[in-house]
């Protein structure tokens, strides 16, 4: 993400403001970013913060990776010497990465400051999973000199169906409703698919490679977290944030939680006075279509 | 040469049929309306044939004895009309004033019907479980809202056409020798019968 | 309705109409005359729009690997760092054959020439519905409208092809196109209104206001194909109706009409549009074939070889038309059996097309040719439909369009019919009516020059298609440069691009005489054509009400060089053998 | 510029009725072409306008009518009745071989998966195994392939093979061919699907029945 002043500009105007109302803090972590944290963490006021730490562990052995048949693309098979692999359930010693974590139930949220980044490098999506505030510019760039068709199924948000056929495209989308997951695929190379979680605030993260998440510039208060694997689903915690202080948190998922149900967007919901009529939009489960 | 006398042969002067402009144009504008229905109604066969099982019994899901009635309130509404074409024919001026009013109340009076039938179907309907009987509620609901809606598009236009024709009645527009409108408007009205007792038909009663 | 009702006949509103403020006169004008001239700016409008469409098309498919010079200027969702996207190649696929074929061929053959020659040659007033014809030009105005806006709104203009085949053109999740998928069905819903409203008209008008003595087959052939046309149009745009609407619901409130996710069949999208979809290919070929009779009469000095067997062939095609859809849909997974029935049907149709081709060439033979711009179109008509009927026995023979269908082979059929057909014949009858309109001639020499532009390049665009065809080149691909069965094209393919821009700006030579001569163009005097049909035998342009006091007519619609004629080489309609007026020029028209 | 306008190599059997078909249409079509627009050119020459000349009167001839009905009518019949016997070979329930090796092909945007029975030759039976994008054929024997779309209309075509079926979704549609030589060859999506049409193909090679044993082999054991 190349840096661009005016957004550090806004960043540092729109943090101004919230702190002077007493609010939390701007910006928060992005994907892919560091701009916008160290400009928003410049501004936060450290009384009122602190950090959410946590690591998402993994018992039982991970199902072993699937390999993926990029021969028709070479210029995508050619980056990966020794065979491209599935990364549904990356695991690193007892760790599990990808995991999108959010805090649930947060009012007064400061606005999002910089944007995220979705790139396509290779006939994969990078990163695989993602978070974005509501309404933060999503920018979706393809490092591919090939054509790739980006097509979000939101059910809350007004989906979108492009293409780039060439490298160095770029595209910026916003979501308008808080939504998780939004699933995204290529339709032109099967195997790709991400996750987009769109959160209302700015308290989310996604557990990395060695899998751990950090979440910073909290308010001080208790909170519910949630955190979700498109393979081995939901699970919440609480946690306790002191004003400077670390809390730690910690998710326990296993292999036996394999094909849990995986929440993704809630269906749509038409309601006539007492009467509600289920308009049932999405049956998806992650993985579906794979 | 005989040819050229074939060509320059005079003939009597033609002037088209012997019925007046705007009958002629109601004529073929309503084989186009066939034409229109005659798609719907097409294609909820094809559907229908090609997914029978997701089709509810008669009375299942519609209130058959409900639709009857109304049914009945549409037919007398073209016997109304035929009555004052007669009317207009006879200079009868309160004739024509009273069924012209009675046809357009009888034709509201149906598109009330319809209006509370939908409103029922669309509140407290079941169909295959889900709670609600809406367009969406798989092809039967597509079909249905299509088909009669457009039916009752047709009669509401209608309805807005004798409204008029019955204020102009009140005006003492129509007569002895300015009747054309009455007819024409009495083709659009009784056509718009004969749609609905097919439909009725193969929607309801099939 | 109301309308019909509130309609006076023709005459009284003739009367009320003298002298009124420039909006009545000229903007919401019941003047059929009028009407059609607005017809004729709106669609020549539309065709330039639906060409430049296609010059853009044409770039990328001849320079894939090119940015578009000047791209910039369109907005990132349909051309990327310089690159048209596939998406709004599809969009440009769909609009250019939507446009096209609903706003700019269709509404030109019927729009303007319907509205402006029945009245004149049946020797009526007016159209037995003015009013009502105002509004079927009002009613294509928002259409239009709406159709230009789709490029504009999130998600681009539709993009599954102007046959919008379900499920694609029903899942905007599948396609990427939401609300220009609607705004185009919406458009396409008006539209229809629209011709429907038009042919009530037109029909209403032949049948019952006739001049004395225009017995049916008296007509002049432009008649007989505007009438026939008209009804095609009535009965068939009514159930393209039915399917639009269809289509939207399933995309707007939650329907599944042609969705099979819940039952629906894809493929009852595909029948109902193509049985729209046949005649509608007939209402764009018959006022062509009418026009070319007119013009190849005249032009020919010479009565129309076997006028029955014309006005035969064009109820036969008609009637045929209905009957034949199914041949597009060969390789669609309907019932083979089908397939084979639809075959004969088709057959059988090329039969009137032939005979109408062979007595246009009858009505040549042993004629006086007068080969001026009209007639070149008109001839020019019959050398390319001559074309497009014969390369469309290849898809009719079904085995043979099992490897021929959805390639450029169609690509090349469709625009012989369509451009080499109707366009050629539209382009003769702006120039043979375009005095009567406008009171002045066109440009001859311009238009000569026009006409050999446009055929040279015509035929070096769509000609070399049909080798793509064979080579098995499918339509509607953004990029054709991956396939291997596909190498060694793309010079063909860049000389078809060369050759299109020189068509599409051989295009401007043509507005520009068009113009020019509204100012400049010499004064036409009543007949220069020394034609025998009425819309000849008044002024020009006609004033309002078209005639002094109706003609009466004695004969049929081609009287040329009729033996008992001496002093000059025609005879019009309204005139008796013996009586004819000294002046080559023809009768002096009726005092004003 | 090397322009080569021609039909591409055949290799099935019912590419060669196919393209019999196509050349003798385009014989009789180019008869035709060559005499109207000839006789359109000439007539334009030979009764070009002239001072005092007076064209020939006359309505037409119901004889010469008739011939020139007759002729074109006749002959249509005729590729009519040919045309019909062709496609029945082709595509009725009655030509399908009853031996054939059975694949399904699942088009999908924009991507083509093929399915292959293991090693019971029968699909649906558990040891079936799917490749993506990637169609493999035995020459010289008659395959069936099972149509079907999960999304839109998709179309299967080969130029190669003369094989083009729309793939429709909620229809399976059988189409059967045999391919008369080796080669590696692609499959066409020819029904515009979407922003990726362009793009969907996938690979076809036609081993001889030996190599495609092996591979088939390799493949099932694969899985």
């Amino acid at each position: 993400m190349r840096t661009d002043p005016w957004k550090s500009v806004t960043a540092v105007l729109a943090a101004f403001l919230i702190a002077a109302c007493g609010g939390g803090d701007a910006g928060g972590e992005a994907e892919g970013e560091g701009e916008g944290e160290d400009t928003a963490a410049a501004q936060v006021d450290p009384a009122t913060v602190g950090t959410i730490s946590g690591v998402v562990n993994f018992a039982g052995t991970p199902p072993a990776p699937t390999a993926i048949d990029m021969s028709e693309e070479a210029a995508c098979a050619s980056a990966y010497p020794d065979g491209a692999m599935s990364q549904e359930v990356l695991v690193q010693n007892g760790r599990l990465g990808s995991v999108f974590v959010r805090l649930t139930g947060v009012s007064g949220a400061p606005a999002a400051a910089g944007n995220v980044t979705l790139d396509q490098e290779n006939c994969r999506y990078d990163p695989h999973v993602l978070g974005v505030q509501t309404n933060q510019p999503l920018v979706i760039t393809n490092s591919d000199d090939l054509l790739h068709n980006i097509n979000t199924t939101p059910t809350e948000n007004r989906g979108f169906n492009i293409s780039q056929p060439r490298a160095g495209m770029e595209s910026t989308q916003r979501f308008q409703f808080p939504e998780v997951m939004i699933p995204v695929r290529c339709d032109v190379h099967g195997w790709m698919h991400a996750y987009i979680g769109v959160v209302e605030h700015p308290y989310f993260a996604t557990s990395g490679a060695d899998g751990t998440f950090t979440i910073a510039n909290v308010p001080a208060g208790d909170y519910t977290i949630e955190a979700w694997h498109e393979e081995y689903g939901t699970m919440t915690a609480n946690v306790s944030v002191t004003a400077q202080g670390t809390a730690e948190v910690a998710f326990d998922y296993s292999a036996d939680m394999a094909g849990a149900h995986v929440p993704l967007g809630e269906p749509l919901v038409i309601r006539h006075g007492e009467h509600g009529i289920e308009v049932e939009r999405s049956t998806r489960t992650a993985g579906a279509g794979r | 040469m005989a040819h050229a006398q074939a060509a320059i042969m005079d003939r009597p002067p033609e002037r088209g049929l012997d019925v007046y402009t705007q009958k002629v144009g109601m004529w073929v504008f309503l084989c186009s309306e066939v034409m229109f229905f005659a798609g719907l109604i097409g294609s909820y066969i094809v559907l229908r044939f090609g997914a029978s099982d997701t089709w509810a019994a008669p009375g299942e899901v519609l209130n058959v004895p409900v639709t009857a009635v109304n049914t009945f309130i549409l037919i007398c509404s073209s016997v109304t009309m035929v009555k004052a074409f007669a009317a207009a024919e006879a200079d009868d001026q309160k004739g024509i004033k009273r069924y012209l009013l009675l046809t357009t109340l009888l034709g509201a009076m149906f598109l009330g019907v319809q209006a509370f039938e939908y409103t029922e179907l669309v509140l407290h309907g079941e169909w295959q479980g889900s709670h609600g009987f809406t367009p969406a509620a798989g092809l039967y609901g597509a079909t249905f809202f299509t088909m009669t809606g457009f039916h009752g598009f047709h009669v509401f236009l209608g309805v807005v056409c004798l409204a008029w024709a019955t204020i102009q009645a009140y005006r003492g527009r129509w007569g002895k020798d300015h009747h054309h409108g009455i007819e024409v408007l009495g083709l659009y009205w009784h056509f718009v019968d004969l749609v609905w007792i097919i439909l009725f038909t193969i929607v309801y009663l099939i | 309705m109301a309308t019909i009702v509130a309609e006076a006949t023709g005459q009284a509103i003739l009367h009320e109409e003298h002298g009124q403020s420039f909006l009545r006169k000229y903007i919401f004008s019941t003047d059929h005359k009028v009407i059609a001239i607005q017809f004729l700016f709106t669609t020549l409008f539309f065709l330039m729009i639906g060409g430049l469409l296609a010059m853009l098309m044409r770039y990328q498919i001849a320079w894939p690997d090119r940015t578009l010079p000047g791209g910039g200027i369109l907005p990132e969702t349909m051309v990327s760092s310089g690159y048209i996207l596939p998406e709004f190649y599809n969009s440009l696929v769909t609009m250019h054959g939507s446009i096209m074929v609903f706003f700019a061929i269709m509404p030109m053959l019927v729009g303007v020439y319907a509205n402006y020659l029945i009245p004149l040659q049946i020797g009526a007033r007016d159209m037995a519905f003015p009013r009502l014809n105002m509004i079927s030009f009002w009613l294509m105005v928002p259409a239009g409208l709406m159709t230009l806006a789709s490029f504009f709104v999130i998600g681009g203009a539709a993009a599954a092809g102007w046959t919008l085949y379900a499920p694609l053109s029903g899942r905007p999740d599948l396609s990427g196109v939401h609300l220009g998928q609607q705004l185009w069905l919406m458009s396409l819903v008006v539209l229809g209104l629209s011709s429907i409203l038009g042919s009530v008209n037109y029909i209403t008008t032949v049948i019952n206001m006739r001049a004395p003595g225009m017995t049916w087959f008296r007509m002049p052939l432009t008649v007989w194909a505007l009438f026939i046309t008209a009804i095609l149009a009535l009965l068939a745009m009514p159930v393209l109706s039915a399917a639009g609407i269809m289509l939207l619901f399933d995309q707007t409130i939650g329907t599944s009409f042609f969705l099979p996710e819940a039952g629906g069949q894809p493929l009852l999208w595909q029948h109902l549009f193509w049985f729209f979809g046949h005649p509608e290919v007939y209402i764009l070929i018959l006022p062509a074939m009418g026009f070319t009779s007119e013009i190849i009469a005249a032009g020919s000095r010479k009565p129309i070889f076997g006028y029955k067997a014309m006005v035969w062939a064009i109820v036969a095609i008609a009637f045929l038309g209905f009957i034949v859809w199914g041949h597009h849909m060969f390789q669609s997974g309907m019932n083979p059996t089908l397939g084979l029935s639809f075959t004969i049907s088709t057959l059988l149709i090329a039969v009137p097309s032939a005979i109408k081709t062979f007595n246009w060439m009858g009505t040549m033979w042993r004629g006086n040719l007068q080969l001026h711009t009209p007639m070149l179109f008109a001839i020019g008509f019959v050398a390319m439909f001559a074309i497009g009927g014969l390369s469309g026995i290849f898809m009719a023979s079904t085995p043979v369009d099992i490897y021929i269908h959805d390639t450029y082979f169609i690509v090349a059929h469709i625009h012989y019919v369509l451009f080499g057909g109707s366009l050629f014949a539209l382009f003769g009858a702006i120039y043979y009516w375009y005095p009567k309109m406008f009171g002045r001639m066109m440009n001859e020499t311009l238009g000569k020059v026009h006409f050999w532009l446009t055929l040279v390049f015509f035929n070096l665009v769509f000609f070399p298609m049909h080798g793509l065809g064979m080579v098995g080149m499918m339509r509607r691909i953004y990029d054709a440069t991956g396939y291997q069965h596909l190498q060694g094209i793309e010079d063909t393919n860049q000389l078809i691009t060369w050759a299109a821009f020189g068509l599409y700006a051989s295009g401007f030579l043509f507005a520009f005489n068009f113009f020019w001569s509204l100012w400049k163009g010499r004064k036409a005097e009543a007949n220069p054509w020394s034609a025998t049909t009425l819309e000849w035998q008044t002024p020009s342009p006609p004033k309002h009400g078209n005639w002094k006091e109706i003609p009466v007519v004695y004969h049929g619609p081609h009287e040329f060089s009729h033996p008992d004629v001496t002093d000059k080489d025609w005879l019009a309609q309204n005139e008796r053998p013996d009586v004819t007026s000294p002046a080559h020029t023809g009768p002096a028209p009726q005092p004003e | 510029m090397p322009v080569d306008w021609s039909l591409p190599p055949n290799l099935s059997t019912q590419g060669v009725p196919i393209d019999t078909l196509f050349w003798i249409i385009l014989i009789l079509t180019g008869i035709a072409f060559v005499l109207v627009e000839a006789g359109i050119v000439w007539f334009m020459i030979k009764y070009r306008g002239r001072e005092g000349r007076r064209a020939h009167y006359t309505h037409g001839s119901t004889r010469v009518e008739i011939i020139w009905t007759a002729i074109p009518a006749l002959v249509l019949a005729a590729l009519g009745v040919y045309s019909g016997t062709v496609w029945a070979n082709i595509k009725s329930d009655r030509s399908f071989p009853d031996d054939a090796l059975t694949l399904r092909v699942v088009a999908k945007q924009f991507e083509w998966n093929i399915t292959y029975p293991g090693a019971d030759g029968e699909l649906d039976t558990g040891d079936d195994f799917t490749v993506r994008n990637q169609l493999h054929l035995p020459a010289n024997e008659p395959v069936v392939v099972r149509l079907e779309a999960e999304d839109v209309i998709h179309s299967f075509f080969v130029p190669e093979l003369r094989v083009k079926q729309d793939a429709v979704p909620g229809m399976t549609i059988p189409v059967w061919f045999e391919a008369t030589g080796t080669g590696d060859f692609e499959i066409a999506c020819a029904e515009l699907c979407g922003l990726g049409h362009y793009r969907m193909r996938a690979s076809v090679t036609i081993h001889d029945p030996a190599d495609f044993q092996s591979w088939h082999a390799s493949q099932a054991s694969g899985s």
